[in-house]
């Protein structure tokens, strides 16, 4: 499923790591970029690249926050719920996006465009609430930002400009 | 050496010995669940929390993480570690499911022990219990997740272990899951090892699932008669049948562990699932006959053979699965009836190569697979380690994992759960490689120093062995066996030539002789070929030299003592000829083998679980296993009848000696031999010279201190390149397809491996065939069809058939065969 | 004079001695009688009585009995033998059940380790047979179609092992872990 | 005193310090001197190792000793790994750091590396920062294209050079150990030492991992001196400047470098605004998630390391979070449980199994179905988590052993009360 020109650019990034084992979260960041999510073919090919078992990533997959292994949105957003955003109504945030654009807590949205998740901390405890969109950050949220934001998502297919 | 006090006594261990190893020498067992000494600390439990109230550390520590230090004064009881412990136990206990009544483990779980110990009784957390979906992991493990309590014992046995790589710890927290990418059969052949290294019931074996618990099984020591290494086992049975196998710790052997033939392929001594399967009864003409019948007229038709046509017209058959009493008896027997035999081998070739093998071994050069795990080099010749002797692959994991450098010379496309270096060397080539791997380890300065004829030994070997296709450089191995300090020389005696053996031998003491505390391993055909071995002599025959004497008429009456020629002579049809030929065939057998079918009188033997029996294993190691049941036909799997009987059904069996002492009418015997341990040591001299006349013989090597090692000069090995164009087939052994008995185990039959003919890529491209084709390859005596396999990691010019149950190999002529490449086709 | 004395007094004690048990004799003339005209007339046990033994059903009415083999390991007369199954859709169950009832000593022992409530003790005490074999009970003598003593009890709501449905549907269980789940 | 301004000399609003820019400020002069002029790296050691730079990471350990720890004939090649796995919750210094000067963070990378000889940089940084992630990318560009990176710096013949290695977002990838494991591609779980990082790190080589806020101080105080940066300190046991990010209930939230020592009052008062109208400062964290509850008995105290600790707390990562008297510190309490219950790696018990237990009974606390005996249940277990094979669980239970010791009151009025008394909303 990875395309030739795709699978060449990993393999180039894998040769100048110390150990190809090394760019496993970055093979499938990368991947990320363009399928979105890394599902079984995808990390069975990765796999391949990366000379390790299909097992061997998936557990490296499975652990971290940023990979998917279950499909996603177009756009993935991350609302922090950790102390500070907490604080400052990260549930306002979630309930704001998950009733405004129908995207369900922990899921994608009907059109595939956005998916909502919560995350622990990102450092922005200076500007909560705050969230993460495709590993852009905003913060200091409120409803009528959030709506410009995944608005402009959803309209232009461009990224609001941080604040 | 630290000396520490621990609850009050005061032990001194070496250095580098945990706490919890220490306590243990003095009978405190901390409780553990991620610690085990196969696998190392972790420290991940926590379980085994004790105090440490004096010296370089306090407070409390966990004992499997630190090191035994002088002037420590460590409490096990100490109430602060005790309330961890418990505390521990309840953390653990929050979400294991309450399920102990229908878990295979209980009775035997590790965490059902701890948690009654640590007193913890009432579920105090008020949240809910996490779950988990189950795998599908093949057909030997069940998984039950919920059961779970992450001491990463499975992950570190099946990763680091015994590396295999498909199944492992995913997700993170307390959800981390212990399964594979995806549901399936596990790849690894060692994966029953999880259900003995499991400290509770997530992973259950499914051979022995729901039958019964351990307190109402009948266990003893056991060995495993599959493969010439002898792992040790338990046998675990109830109800008259072998429930499960289960291994059991041999420092020297096999370790913690079995390989997964070893441990599932047992239900042939049950008869498979049905109890059919085995022949229980005594037989004559295929008719059920009484014991003493059947024994009566085997008495009587073998005497008057040999009054007719003289005791030489009497063959007795044995072979590499007998236990050292039948092959004694046997040998005794032959001697002393004048009958022809006994006879181990079929192959005249694998015959020579074992006997030349343990000819030359002696207790200095032996090595045992514990000794090779501690090998920095070993050299792998002409063996197939994971499909003929599964657990020495093992071993030389752990000499791997530990940095040593592995080398395979073999012409097949061996694969193995470990980094190594492969040579694909012909046959005929492996000596030349071997050799010349050898000599360029010996320095100058070393060669001044030998005797001569290590010198003209040394000297005559091959100086270069130029191995292109797989781009290795032998001189830079050479280098590094030079620095090497314990190689292991690990040689096989099926595919090689007759005179490698020996010459691996001669390689062992070379660089003994050169400083090295050099080991030596044979991977011999069989549980006991070696004891086969010590009970020939130069004119002894092989079943292939016997056939012509039937065909001619010579022979009228053959006594096959657990020996089918039909296993692995491959000329079926001259064979069933021959056999129909005699007069008597006698067939003394427990399994279901083409030449009891053929029997005239067939008399019921004994498995290995059902009488007390001694095997040798191929590094001459004696071990005795224990009778664990009567036997007779297994009760389980249908209601038991509701009658009355003083009699047990299929409980005629005797031991193979026994039958062939009664059969021989040789009262008179026991006069001049009074034990079994006697006529042990009257057979084989070196018993009694190492002192194992008393019988059970239970431990102990019966090899020479020093059998004299005389170099033999090498022959030149043929110039490489083919003459003629075709392929040499050979035949190759396959896990759990390949072996009596476990092959004929039902448990077994859904892991044999595909039949599959492999063959080199550049080859089958030659002949316009590709990977996963089917092929007809065209025998002497019939076309065989199986799916192709091609490697390129493997020897140009050859075909490897399995020798397999199940694949009608048997129309060969001869134990290998030419093959020309229109003779192989793609169907 | 003193011995006449002694003499009256032991004539005296003998007569009262006598007069005594002439009373409770006739106190007990008109009192009713304890015992009971068996078999005519049959008593009503206790339900903890401990008889004859049962296999009881759960409130589902499948079989209780998960062959744990803890009833023949705790019986002192080794009179209880068991092989288990499973059932296709995994759940376990006695393939055969046998309890050899001319061994049983009715301790109640089988009843206390029965970790699913099947096996139960019955208050039917009477048992006498012509012939050996007529003691051996099978699973179809044992088995009973009610719950004997505990109505509510279904183990394999507790267990924690799924039999039908997903996991996670048990009592006090969460929804299995979904290992591919992107959840934090 | 003047606010002394060291790491955010060059802070621009919306803008990173460019190259010119930080060389202009005094940037590479370190290096020039230091590896142009080929010192000797153990004056490297020596120098950081006198100006009393300790880690800025949280743990606090003096930088010189971890690279002394470097065995002198340990074997090459030999690696540096900055940590920017910043994932305490309430810090954020490094973003802000890498957002106004990278150049100071890869300067003192690579003298860093310079001191015990490394070859190769690692520059872990979390997937959140992306931004810093492509800043540091195309500095490390720029300065390797000006001849301060890469082969033969500066033509000294020391080569050097910085990848950039994104993780993949756990809280536990920030312990060093497992740091070290993310970046070797297996599963990020720590390793209890010995063997030390120091000498057998990444691919069993010596790797030293230093925090980025310690690496940008490495350059300032070779170009000034270790006096120069011991006198940056208020208090005379401390050195340097520190970041102290502030969040929470006060008007003006951020990140500002003040000097070691600087009183929690005046960084409250004077450098972030003052608490919100409306509210009085009732508690802090002042460390991050994993340190303890500061009650207002010490707003006077001394931001340093070891005034910190002679009150029983830590500086951590001098993250301040200021909670205000509306907060309920229940429900706070249980939202950083549910964090560190959520990023334990899963290794050991009492981490795995035990924060969500503890994580069960403050939800439950706060949602009035408490009892009085989860207090002693949970007292217990902070103290037992202290057993946990690293330092994530003796971390978690800090927040609640300080609940319990200075708000035990408020927990018991949640149980009394049978809910919580602010009416805050834990979710679960």
């Amino acid at each position: 499923m990875l395309s030739e020109e795709l699978k060449q650019e990993l393999r180039k990034m894998i040769a100048d790591a110390e150990s190809s084992r090394e760019k496993a979260v970055d093979v499938m960041l990368d991947i990320q970029e363009h399928h979105l999510w890394m599902s079984d073919e995808a990390m069975e090919e990765a796999a391949e690249l990366l000379g390790m078992s299909p097992l061997e990533l998936d557990e490296l997959a499975t652990f971290y926050d940023f990979i998917y292994r279950s499909p996603v949105g177009k756009y993935v957003i991350h609302v922090c719920d950790s102390a500070m955003c907490w604080l400052e109504g990260h549930q306002r945030v979630m309930d704001h996006i998950s009733t405004s654009f129908n995207v369900p807590i922990g899921g994608t949205s009907p059109d595939g465009l956005f998916t909502l998740l919560p995350v622990c901390c990102i450092g922005y405890c200076d500007r909560a609430p705050a969230m993460v969109i495709n590993r852009r950050v905003y913060g200091k949220l409120t409803p009528e930002k959030i709506d410009r934001i995944l608005g402009r998502l959803a309209r232009d297919n461009e990224f609001h400009p941080p604040e | 050496m630290p000396r520490l006090v621990i609850d009050d006594l005061e032990i001194e261990v070496p250095k580098g010995t945990k706490v919890i190893d220490a306590a243990e020498r003095l009978g405190i067992m901390i409780p553990r669940f991620c610690y085990h000494e196969a696998l190392g600390a972790v420290g991940a439990c926590r379980m085994c929390a004790v105090k440490f109230i004096e010296g370089p550390l306090k407070g409390v520590q966990m004992s499997c993480m630190i090191d035994a230090q002088d002037g420590m004064v460590v409490s096990t009881t100490d109430q602060e570690a005790v309330d961890f412990r418990k505390r521990v136990i309840e953390w653990l206990m929050i979400n294991h499911p309450h399920d102990c009544p229908v878990c295979d483990e209980g009775g035997q779980c590790l965490l059902q022990d701890e948690t009654v110990s640590s007193g913890h009784g009432r579920r105090r957390y008020p949240g809910r219990k996490r779950t988990y979906r189950n795998q599908y992991l093949g057909p030997f493990i069940a998984h039950e997740m919920n059961r779970c309590i992450h001491c990463y014992r499975c992950s570190r046995y099946y990763q680091e272990f015994s590396g295999y790589r498909d199944l492992g710890p995913l997700q993170i927290g307390n959800r981390v899951y212990f399964g594979r990418f995806k549901e399936g059969r596990l790849e690894s052949p060692f994966s029953g090892n999880l259900v003995d290294i499991c400290p509770t019931g997530v992973y259950t074996d499914i051979p022995a699932r729901f039958k019964v618990r351990r307190w109402d099984l009948q266990r003893a020591p056991s060995v495993c008669i599959n493969c010439p290494l002898g792992c040790n086992t338990i046998g675990n049975s109830h109800y008259r049948a072998v429930m499960r196998v289960e291994a059991r710790m041999n420092p020297y052997v096999n370790g913690y562990f079995l390989c997964d033939e070893g441990r599932f392929g047992f239900s042939y001594t049950n008869g498979g699932a049905d109890h059919a399967q085995r022949p229980w009864n005594s037989r004559i003409s295929g008719a059920d006959v009484t014991v003493e019948a059947a024994l009566a007229e085997s008495a009587s038709k073998i005497a008057e053979i040999s009054a007719i046509y003289g005791p030489g017209a009497v063959v007795a058959l044995g072979s590499t699965r007998n236990s050292l009493e039948t092959q004694s008896m046997l040998s005794r027997l032959c001697r002393r009836k004048g009958w022809q035999g006994p006879v181990w081998f079929n192959d005249p070739a694998i015959y020579r190569k074992v006997r030349s093998g343990v000819e030359r071994l002696d207790s200095g050069i032996a090595v045992s697979m514990r000794e090779i795990e501690f090998a920095d080099f070993v050299i792998v010749a002409g063996a197939d380690l994971l499909n003929e002797a599964p657990m020495a692959a093992m071993a030389i994991r752990q000499a791997s994992r530990k940095n040593a450098t592995i080398i395979v010379v073999d012409p097949r496309p061996i694969s193995l759960p470990f980094e190594f270096r492969h040579i694909p060397a012909a046959p005929a080539q492996i000596e030349r490689c071997l050799g010349s791997l050898v000599k360029g380890s010996i320095s100058k300065d070393e060669l001044k120093g030998f005797d001569s004829s290590a010198k003209g030994f040394c000297k005559a070997l091959p100086a270069k062995f130029e191995e292109k296709e797989s781009g290795i450089s032998i001189s830079e191995l050479s280098g590094q066996l030079m620095s090497a300090k314990r190689p292991v020389i690990v040689c096989g005696t099926g595919i090689v030539c007759e005179s490698t053996p020996a010459f691996a031998a001669d390689c062992a003491q070379l660089l003994r002789e050169s400083g090295k505390k050099a080991g030596l391993f044979y991977i011999l055909p069989g549980a006991s070929s070696f004891s086969s071995a010590l009970l020939s002599g130069p004119e002894t025959k092989t079943f292939s030299e016997i056939l012509p004497q039937i065909e001619e008429g010579l022979i009228k009456a053959l006594i096959a003592t657990e020996s089918d020629p039909f296993w692995d002579f491959p000329d079926r049809e001259r064979l069933d000829r021959a056999l129909s030929m005699l007069d008597l065939l006698v067939v003394i057998d427990y399994l279901p083998t083409e030449t009891v079918k053929r029997a005239t009188v067939f008399h019921p033997s004994s498995t290995v679980f059902e009488m007390n029996s001694t095997f040798v294993n191929q590094e001459g190691r004696v071990q005795h296993a224990e009778r664990v049941h009567v036997g007779g036909v297994p009760i389980w799997g249908a209601h038991p009848p509701r009658i009355i009987r003083n009699f047990v059904p299929g409980g005629d069996h005797q031991p193979a000696w026994e039958l062939l002492w009664k059969i021989s009418a040789e009262t008179s015997m026991l006069e001049s031999v009074l034990t079994l341990g006697e006529l042990i040591a009257a057979e084989i001299p070196v018993f009694e010279a190492v002192g194992h006349s008393k019988y059970p013989i239970t431990e102990g090597r019966i090899i020479p201190e020093n059998s004299e090692g005389s170099f033999v000069k090498p022959k030149a090995s043929p110039a490489k390149g083919q003459t003629a164009k075709g392929f040499n087939l050979l035949l190759t052994d396959t896990i759990f397809a390949s072996r009596e008995p476990s092959a004929y185990a039902d448990t077994l039959a859904s892991v044999f491996p595909e039949a599959t003919l492999f063959m080199h890529s550049g080859d089958a491209n030659g002949a316009g065939l590709s990977e996963g084709d089917m092929v007809s390859v065209e025998l002497e005596l019939g076309a065989i069809q199986l799916k192709l396999s091609v490697s390129q990691r493997m020897a140009r010019g050859f075909l490897f058939l399995p020798r397999q149950r199940g694949i009608h190999w048997q129309k060969m002529k001869e134990f290998s065969a030419w093959i020309a490449p229109e003779r192989i086709r793609k169907i | 004079m003193a011995q006449i004395k002694s003499v009256l007094r032991d004539l005296l004690d003998d007569v009262l001695g006598l007069a005594d048990s002439y009373a409770v004799t006739l106190k007990h003339l008109f009192r009713k009688p304890i015992t009971e005209q068996y078999p005519e007339y049959k008593r009503l046990f206790a339900e903890r009585t401990r008889g004859r033994i049962i296999l009881t059903r759960d409130p589902h009415g499948e079989e209780r009995c998960v062959a744990c083999y803890l009833c023949s390991a705790v019986c002192p007369t080794d009179c209880i033998s068991i092989e288990g199954a499973e059932r296709k859709d995994g759940r376990r169950y006695p393939l055969w059940f046998r309890i050899n009832f001319a061994r049983c000593i009715y301790c109640g022992l089988c009843e206390e380790a029965c970790p699913t409530l099947a096996i139960q003790l019955t208050p039917d005490f009477e048992f006498s047979k012509y012939g050996v074999l007529d003691f051996i009970y099978e699973k179809e003598d044992l088995l009973v179609d009610h719950q004997g003593k505990n109505a509510e009890y279904d183990y394999y709501r507790h267990a924690g092992v799924s039999v039908e449905g997903d996991k996670g549907e048990h009592i006090n269980e969460k929804p299995p872990v979904d290992v591919k789940s992107n959840l934090p | 005193m003047a606010q002394p301004l060291v790491l955010f000399k060059n802070r621009h609003p919306n803008r990173v310090a460019t190259l010119d820019e930080y060389r202009q400020s005094g940037g590479y002069a370190a290096l020039e001197r230091f590896i142009g002029g080929k010192i000797d790296p153990g004056e490297v050691v020596r120098l950081i190792d006198e100006s009393g730079l300790r880690g800025r990471g949280g743990a606090g350990f003096p930088a010189g000793k971890k690279w002394e720890a470097v065995p002198k004939n340990a074997p090459f090649p030999r690696y540096l790994v900055a940590n920017a796995d910043e994932m305490e919750p309430g810090t954020f210094k490094d973003r802000i750091l890498l957002h106004t000067d990278p150049h100071c963070v890869i300067e003192g990378m690579i003298l860093a590396g310079y001191a015990f000889s490394a070859t190769k940089g690692f520059f872990f940084i979390r997937p959140s920062y992306d931004s810093s992630a492509a800043i540091m990318e195309r500095e490390l560009e720029i300065a390797r294209q000006s001849g301060f990176l890469g082969k033969s710096i500066l033509g000294s013949g020391y080569s050097f050079d910085i990848v950039v290695h994104r993780s993949g977002g756990r809280y536990i990838c920030g312990e060093a150990t497992a740091l070290l494991n993310a970046i070797m591609g297996k599963r990020p779980n720590p390793i209890k030492p010995p063997p030390y990082p120091t000498e057998k790190g990444l691919w069993d080589r010596p790797t030293v991992v230093n925090n980025v806020e310690t690496l940008a101080c490495v350059p300032h105080i070779l170009r000034n001196g270790p006096q120069w940066f011991k006198d940056l300190s208020l208090t005379s046991k401390g050195a340097g400047t520190k970041l102290f990010c502030v969040s929470g209930k006060v008007n003006s939230p951020g990140a500002e470098e003040l000097p070691m020592g600087t009183p929690l009052r005046e960084i409250i008062e004077k450098h972030f605004g003052g608490m919100l109208p409306g509210s009085e400062f009732k508690a802090c964290l002042p460390g991050g998630a994993s340190t303890r509850f500061l009650t207002s008995e010490h707003y006077d105290v001394p931001m340093d390391f070891d005034d910190l600790k002679a009150i029983g707390n830590r500086l951590g990562t001098a993250a301040i979070m200021i909670f205000d008297q509306k907060t309920c510190l229940v429900a706070t309490t249980h939202n950083l449980m549910k964090f560190f219950a959520r990023e334990s790696c899963g290794w050991c018990t009492p981490c795995r199994e035990g924060l969500p237990y503890m994580r069960e009974l403050l939800w439950l606390i706060e949602n009035g179905e408490g009892k009085e005996e989860y207090i002693d249940t949970l007292r217990s277990m902070c103290k037992q988590v202290w057993n946990s094979y690293c330092a994530l669980a003796p971390g978690a239970a800090e927040p609640v052993a300080s609940l319990l010791e200075f708000f035990e009151d408020e927990v018991r009025e949640h149980i009394r009360l049978k809910g919580c008394p602010f009416n805050a909303k834990a979710g679960n």
